[in-house]
């Protein structure tokens, strides 16, 4: 397996807040790797951090033999990093269609974009029906799948992200989970998936950084974090 | 009745024409430009020095009015908007930079072109007169069809260009935006240029018909934002609506109210700030005005 | 024992499209009643309607068998009904103190003339909410961010900070909305037994939307149901929990590929 | 709390003593007058400052010196009122207008009630030529000066009429004034009231979900405000026993909005300080001729770019903390 | 090297107006460049150089007051300006409390009426040369009714309503005088459009300013109006012929002394002079000249007026000097009995222009009292 991330002893901070104190995390291609953490660990950091969102103030963040660090979010895009962020962030005014398309920005190829457009209508269909409204009148699950469907359409190689279940109703949930599933399998896309809803993400997942207060805490194999008092503690609970 | 209809359909293509580079610039970067008016009349300088002074055609003038005001545009949002907006705390600090820039403007105006009226000839002479019914000269016509192709130029720039996309986009979420691979300081400076262009246009067709002065800037602008609050701050459609909305609250009101002079204006601005009440986002507005 | 509060055959609509159709429950004093439904189902419309932040279409809603709906929104806070807002809503540039002290506006017993002169009542008021804010800050285990900007507080503390601001208002029904969005699980199972706290030592009633499921069914009494701004289901959690009704639109089937 | 009372002894000296003082020993009198207005337009200034603490984008600030200017020359051409008393009266006039005004328009926010205030600042000045009572274009003219004011026959203000040094009077009055609005903003600012009226200026509906009377402490905040835009140009009048409906406008209202800005929208004493380097700074640049706008429009914007949070905003202290 | 005598300038110089005072003081400070190049100005058998102090006033009264209080702190006691109403009454308390004679461009007669005695009018008064030229329109060429249009803003609403009256006192029938627009009006048309359906056979534009007035000819014209178009204020050639062409052909204006039939070779020289030091002629200078002429010759005719506007005064009632503008024997006086019952007026001639293809002809003289 080929490395595809490499995030370094990475600090970061914001107006006089520490958020990252050095943190490394790595991430292999084909791969899925969750990070759970408290809240405020510094987990949607770590994604601002990659796609350039945020400067970061030590460390050094490697993708596919570039160094990142540095470059804009339009550049970092351009090298086939897609981020779906906190909140969704939809763009309210334009059609479930011009959402999409905006996710090809950096794309050039008009058949090409066609194609991924019809495979992601095809994943999600509900989109399909949709296609034409406002994308700020959809529902909560459907603005998610559309986004995750914006930042297929740039046919990104690593795929951020950033709580997708956030205040989806758990059938919905189970479906985007299905879909992350897939999206891996079917197009050998890497996923980083920061999620709150621990149980989800490391069953999905191949590895899996618990993050605590900007640094990582505990890092290894799904399969064996599931099982791991420390994880079961504090991020799984007994009584489910 | 059909002059009343006629007068107002001129009077609002070019306050639309107006209204859509302010709209377009309150969208992009939320800021309220204050010196929308001067970039007007600067548009109208440039086109008056080139038709009057060097003699050349219209076009050119009109050309080089839309790419000095662009150049200016960008210029402008490059070294002063983009990293006061960086910098500062509360958006609404750009309002003090913006009138700064108005004043510089007034300022260079001033120094380069005088304190003078200025006009170039008519560009098209004769006056349509049908039956009395509508009086209209040629040349308003023809600025008032030329005003409604660079409106329908501009709204399909925007729906269908990959630049217009994400100039939409750029409004709507910057951080989305960015994530999308829009470059946003460049595309903030290509909306900023577009929009201080479309004043200068504007300037430029009307040196035309009323000429140019360098005191026309402040109420231009004061009136650009009255169009942009009826149609709906930061809509695109909306800047269109406010325009011949107020151009045909002008001539209808001017017609109507004639006998009583000095309170038409206070009418239409009294209806005005009743309607926002009413109305608190104007007719197209969208929730974050 | 009457309802402390009752929601009657209440009804929203929105140009064509209708949030809420006629929806009736009680609720009774210190219970925690959770509503749930599939996103758009209305539910922050609901809550939204019962604190009077909207007007309602028809229907009406009681308070201690006082009408409620349509007043303006501060009169119905004053009464004692007080919401928190599903999207972190929060007083953004001030600290986490300070937002709260602000909240306690309810019980100043000072006019805000006697503020602004300073008198001793005003003071008196200050060094309580001061007092108080502090209480709350160490009930809800915040004191590490007390005096942290608002601003850049992650997720999950301004969730918190959120109850936060609606506790110190000193509720009798306190709406929340979403409470639990956004915090990993030892997070929320924190919160559930503070929200018990807050009914048990404070006899505050809760109603509650949330998604977490697990969360809703331990610190629920009872459960409403909402689909499409009607209600399809009202009942205990072990009720709805096997009520095929509410499964096939809203829970889904257990998958262990996804480990729900 | 030692070092504001220090600070305030100094300012107050300052202003009651070391300026005359300098001016008597520079023989600067124009400046009598310069001063006097920087602390008449700072009241203004005071009042869009506080539309802007309760979240609101006020440049209508205008439209309310120029009413309160009129009912003060009217009252006092037409009813025989003393100046004195039309004073208090200019600004409660005002402060009960923007009550009527206030209650439909503040419910716009952002840009939407920036653009109603300039055009209420438009409506105004068009009012006062249209209305009868204002006497139209023609404006009123050789209003007298401020009376005697005197209780059992002592005399507490004398006639301005016979004073040797009228400027002098002006100004002391002037600052007066200016010294009481302040430190009612600085009261108002630092008390619960100001803690409400930033909430509503950071989110008006958890406001109102705290039990915040939001609209009642929207117009409140609002009719202070005005009731500052009166006197001020109550007192104007005083000064050049004459108003026109050009006598405030659109250009002051902005003015008035720069001033706030330029001094800092965070800091109480920011409209002060912003409107004497504004005022004063135009007329410290009188000498530099046809060049005069270009040169303070460049410093303006300069002063934007390298202070965009105010000029204030220089003392504030920074850090990083782990 | 001469002493320096001061004389003020407080008017508009930039912002929407600025053509009001920019003529004015370019026209003041040509007049001294040329008064000091040839070795200064003689009073009392010394010579002074002369220098303008101007200060742009921003058209706000307040900033007016500010200038005013500038130009006393400077020691100057006589002061051309405001250019407007409200201007112009603000600053009448600064310049009474420091004796300061000053030259506005307003038209308020309570500035020149007892008890104010420090103003005096720098110019002929709408109210003087409207009757003057509605009489002389009444006489050769028949007209009948009469429209008015005026911004709506004070100074050309007053002079509206001074227009209306002296109409009606000729005997004129007045058609149409409640249509005002904004300055900043950029289509006339539905402005104009009830004013030409009352089908007067004379349009008078009151107070209209530079920029206004080939706007408003062409709206006029274009609808279809022929009668004969009025103004009470001076225009400038070029703004008439740029923005109106041959429309603006038989447009009547007031004008000042530069008309050919009228000016001197000094007039003459005073143009070229102007047109080298600024690069452009502004015929609204014609009307602006006379000020500062009067300010000097009466200081000459009274040394003691030099510091004290009392002496100043008194020279006033009795005052006459050579017009050096004009051709034959014209004085410069003061005027303005009938009008405010005190000499506060300069004497200028009343030239009323009609405008032809490009530049003014001269249709008539008068006097003013
Ligand atoms: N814009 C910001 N300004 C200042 N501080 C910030 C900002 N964003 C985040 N922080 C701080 O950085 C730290 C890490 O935040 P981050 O958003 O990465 O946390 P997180 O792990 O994603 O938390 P959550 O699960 O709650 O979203 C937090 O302490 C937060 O207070
Ligand atoms: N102000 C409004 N105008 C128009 N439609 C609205 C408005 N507010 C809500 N809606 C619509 O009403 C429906 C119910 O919305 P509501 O926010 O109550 O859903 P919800 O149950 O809280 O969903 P979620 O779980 O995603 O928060 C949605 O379809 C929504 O789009
Ligand atoms: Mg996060
Ligand atoms: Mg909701």
């Amino acid at each position: 397996m080929t490395q595809m991330l490499n995030f370094k002893d990475v600090e970061l901070y914001y107006d006089h807040v520490y958020a990252l104190k050095g943190v490394s995390i790595e991430l292999n291609e084909g791969e899925t790797v969750a990070l759970i953490g408290a809240n405020g660990a510094g987990k949607s950091s770590i994604l601002r951090a990659i796609t350039g969102l945020r400067p970061i103030h030590a460390g050094e963040i490697h993708y596919m033999g570039d160094r990142l660090d540095g470059m804009s979010a339009a550049e970092i895009v351009r090298k086939g990093i897609a981020m779906v962020p906190e909140g969704r962030r939809v763009f309210p005014y334009m059609s479930v269609k011009d959402n999409l398309l905006m996710g090809a920005f950096t794309r050039t190829d008009k058949a090409d974009i066609q194609r991924t457009l019809e495979s992601v209508l095809e994943r999600f269909p509900r989109l399909k029906e949709r296609y034409g409204q406002q994308a700020g009148t959809l529902s909560g699950g459907e603005q998610q799948m559309m986004v995750i469907g914006r930042a297929l359409m740039a046919k990104p190689r690593l795929l951020l992200l950033d709580e997708p279940s956030l205040g989806i109703a758990p059938k919905l949930v189970q479906d985007i989970a299905r879909a992350i599933v897939a999206i891996s399998r079917d197009e050998g896309v890497s996923v980083l998936l920061v999620e709150q809803n621990s149980r989800m993400a490391l069953s999905i997942s191949n590895r899996a950084y618990a993050m605590s207060t900007g640094s990582v805490a505990l890092s290894g194999n799904s399969k064996d974090l599931m099982g791991d008092d420390r994880i079961k503690a504090a991020y799984l609970g007994g009584d489910l | 009745m059909e002059q009343i209809i006629a007068n107002g359909l001129y009077l609002g293509a070019q306050y639309a024409l107006i209204a859509l580079g302010l709209t377009l610039i309150f969208s992009l970067m939320n800021v309220l430009n204050f010196a929308h008016g001067q970039m007007y009349v600067l548009g109208g300088f440039v086109t008056y020095t080139i038709v009057a002074q060097f003699g050349l055609p219209f076009i050119v003038g009109l050309f080089a009015s839309a790419i000095v005001l662009a150049v200016v545009g960008a210029l402008i949002e490059k070294f002063l908007f983009a990293p006061v907006i960086r910098k500062s705390k509360r958006e609404e600090s750009t309002m003090l930079l913006a009138a700064g820039i108005a004043f510089f403007l007034d300022a260079v105006i001033l120094l380069v072109f005088g304190e003078k009226q200025r006009g170039v000839p008519k560009i098209v002479n004769g006056v349509l007169n049908w039956d009395f019914r509508i009086i209209m000269p040629y040349d308003r016509i023809l600025i008032g069809v030329l005003a409604i192709a660079m409106i329908a130029g501009f709204i399909l720039f925007m729906q269908y260009t990959k630049a217009g996309r994400a100039m939409r986009a750029l409004a709507q979420d910057r951080m989305a935006a960015e994530l999308m691979g829009v470059d946003v300081k460049r595309y903030s400076m290509i909306g900023f240029a577009l929009g201080a262009m479309l004043a200068g246009l504007v300037g430029g067709l009307l040196v035309t018909i009323t000429g140019i002065n360098l005191g026309m800037g402040g109420p231009t602008s004061i009136k650009a934002f009255m169009m942009i609050m009826i149609g709906g701050a930061g809509v695109i459609s909306g800047a269109i609506a406010g325009g011949f909305i107020l151009g045909m609250m002008e001539s209808i009101g001017l017609t109507v109210l004639a006998a009583y002079g000095d309170i038409t204006y206070l009418v239409i601005f009294a209806s005005l700030m009743v309607f926002l009440a009413i109305r608190p986002q104007g007719l197209m507005g969208k929730p974050w005005g | 024992m009457s309802p402390i509060l009752q929601v009657k055959g209440v009804t929203k609509r929105f140009g064509g499209l209708t949030a809420n159709n006629d929806i009736s429950f009680d609720v009774a004093e210190g219970e925690i009643l959770s509503v749930i439904g599939p996103n758009g189902a209305g539910k922050s419309t609901l809550f939204k309607l019962i604190a009077s932040f909207l007007k309602t279409t028809s229907g009406e809603v009681l308070f201690r068998g006082q009408r409620i709906s349509n007043l303006a929104p501060h009169k119905v806070a004053r009464m004692g009904v007080v919401r928190t807002f599903q999207e972190t809503t929060i007083f953004r540039s001030m600290t986490v103190r300070e937002n709260i002290i602000v909240a306690h506006h309810l019980r100043s017993k000072a006019s805000l003339l006697g503020f602004f002169l300073g008198t001793s009542q005003a003071r008196a008021d200050e060094a309580e909410f001061g007092a108080s804010a502090d209480d709350i800050i160490d009930f809800l285990g915040m004191s590490a961010i007390r005096d942290e900007l608002a601003s850049n507080l992650p997720q999950g503390h301004l969730r918190a900070l959120g109850m936060a601001i609606g506790l110190a208002t000193n509720p009798t029904v306190l709406l929340l909305d979403e409470p639990f969005a956004g915090m990993n699980h030892d997070e929320t199972m924190r919160m559930v037994s503070l929200v018990r706290r807050l009914r048990d030592e404070r006899g505050v009633t809760v109603l509650l939307v949330e998604h977490d499921m697990p969360a809703v069914m331990k610190i629920s009494d009872r459960i409403v149901v909402i689909n499409f701004g009607e209600k399809i289901a009202e009942g205990t959690p072990a009720e709805i929990q096997s009520n095929e009704k509410v499964i096939e639109a809203y829970l889904g089937s257990e998958d262990a590929a996804i480990g729900m | 709390m030692k070092a504001k009372l220090l600070g305030l002894g100094a300012f107050l000296i300052t202003v009651f003593v070391i300026v005359p003082w300098l001016i008597a020993i520079s023989g600067r009198w124009d400046f009598y007058y310069t001063l006097t207005s920087v602390a008449l337009l700072s009241i203004a200034s005071a009042g869009v400052w506080l539309t802007f603490y309760i979240g609101r984008i006020n440049i209508g600030q205008g439209a309310y010196a120029l009413a309160g200017g009129y009912v003060s020359a009217i009252l006092i051409t037409k009813a025989g009122f003393s100046f004195w008393a039309t004073l208090p009266l200019a600004g409660l006039f005002c402060a009960g207008l923007s009550v009527l005004i206030g209650l439909p328009i503040l419910r716009l926010r952002g840009v939407y009630f920036a653009m109603v205030t300039l055009v209420l600042t438009e409506v105004g000045r068009l009012s006062a030529l249209a209305l009868p009572v204002t006497n139209g274009a023609k404006g009123i003219t050789s209003i007298p000066l401020p009376g005697e004011v005197s209780v059992f026959g002592l005399t507490l203000i004398p006639d301005f009429a016979t004073l040797e040094n009228p400027k002098l009077a002006f100004y002391l009055v002037a600052v007066l004034l200016m010294v009481i609005c302040y430190a009612a903003l600085y009261r108002i600012v630092n008390s619960r009231l100001g803690h409400l009226c930033r909430s509503l200026q950071q989110n008006e509906e958890l406001s109102a979900s705290i039990g915040v009377n939001t609209a009642y402490l929207r117009v409140l905040a609002y009719s202070i405000s005005s009731f500052f835009g009166g006197i001020a140009g109550a007192m104007f009048v005083a000064i050049s026993q004459s108003i026109y409906p050009s006598s405030f406008q659109v250009a002051d209202s902005v003015n008035f909005m720069l001033n706030c800005f330029l001094g800092g929208l965070g800091y109480v004493f920011g409209p002060m300080l912003g409107t004497l380097m504004l005022y004063f700074g135009w007329d410290l640049l009188f000498t530099t001729g046809r060049f005069q706008l270009l040169i303070y429009s460049s410093l303006l914007i300069l002063l934007m770019l390298f202070l965009p949070n105010g000029v204030l905003s220089l003392f504030e202290r920074k850090g990083v903390r782990k | 090297e001469n002493p320096v005598l001061k004389i003020g300038f407080v008017g508009v110089t930039s912002g929407p107006a600025a053509a009001w005072g920019i003529s004015n003081q370019r026209s003041m400070e040509t007049r001294a460049a040329w008064l000091n190049e040839l070795g200064g100005y003689e009073i009392d058998g010394q010579k002074y150089d002369i220098q303008i102090v101007a200060f742009d006033d921003q058209k706000d009264p307040k900033r007016a007051i500010a200038g005013m209080e500038k130009m006393a702190q400077e020691g100057i006691h006589y002061v051309v300006g405001p250019n407007v109403d409200d201007g112009a009454a603000a600053v009448r308390p600064v310049a009474e409390q420091n004796g300061i004679m000053y030259f506005p461009y307003a038209f308020p007669k309570e500035l020149y009426t007892a008890p104010a005695s420090n103003a005096v009018l720098g110019m002929v008064a709408n109210y003087q040369s409207g009757p003057a030229i509605y009489k002389h329109l009444m006489e050769n060429e028949g007209v009948q009714k009469v429209a008015f249009v005026a911004a709506n803003e004070s100074d050309p609403l007053s002079q509206r309503d001074g227009g209306v009256e002296a109409a009606k006192a000729l005997g004129l029938e007045v058609v149409s005088d409640s249509v005002t627009y904004q300055v900043d009006t950029t289509d006339f048309t539905p402005v104009l459009l009830p004013v030409i359906q009352t089908q007067p056979d004379l349009l008078v534009l009151s107070g209209v300013s530079p920029a206004n007035a080939p706007q408003l000819i062409r709206s006029a014209r274009e609808l279809g109006y022929e009668g004969l178009i009025s103004t009470e204020t001076a225009q400038d050639a070029t703004v008439l012929q740029e923005g109106a062409g041959e429309l603006a052909n038989g447009f009547i204006s007031v004008g000042g002394a530069s008309t050919p039939e009228l000016a001197s070779d000094a007039m003459r020289e005073f143009v070229d002079r102007y047109t080298k030091m600024f690069g452009e002629y502004n015929d609204e200078s014609n009307t602006k000249v006379y000020a500062l002429e009067y300010i000097l010759e009466t200081i000459k005719a009274n040394p003691a007026a030099m510091t004290d506007v009392e002496a100043f005064k008194t020279t006033m009632d009795t005052f006459e000097a050579p017009n050096p503008y004009m051709v034959g024997d014209a004085k410069l006086t003061y005027v303005g009995t009938s009008s405010f019952g005190q000499k506060r007026q300069v004497s200028v001639p009343l030239v009323v222009n009609v405008f032809k293809d490009g530049a003014f002809e001269t249709l008539f003289v008068a006097q003013v009292d």
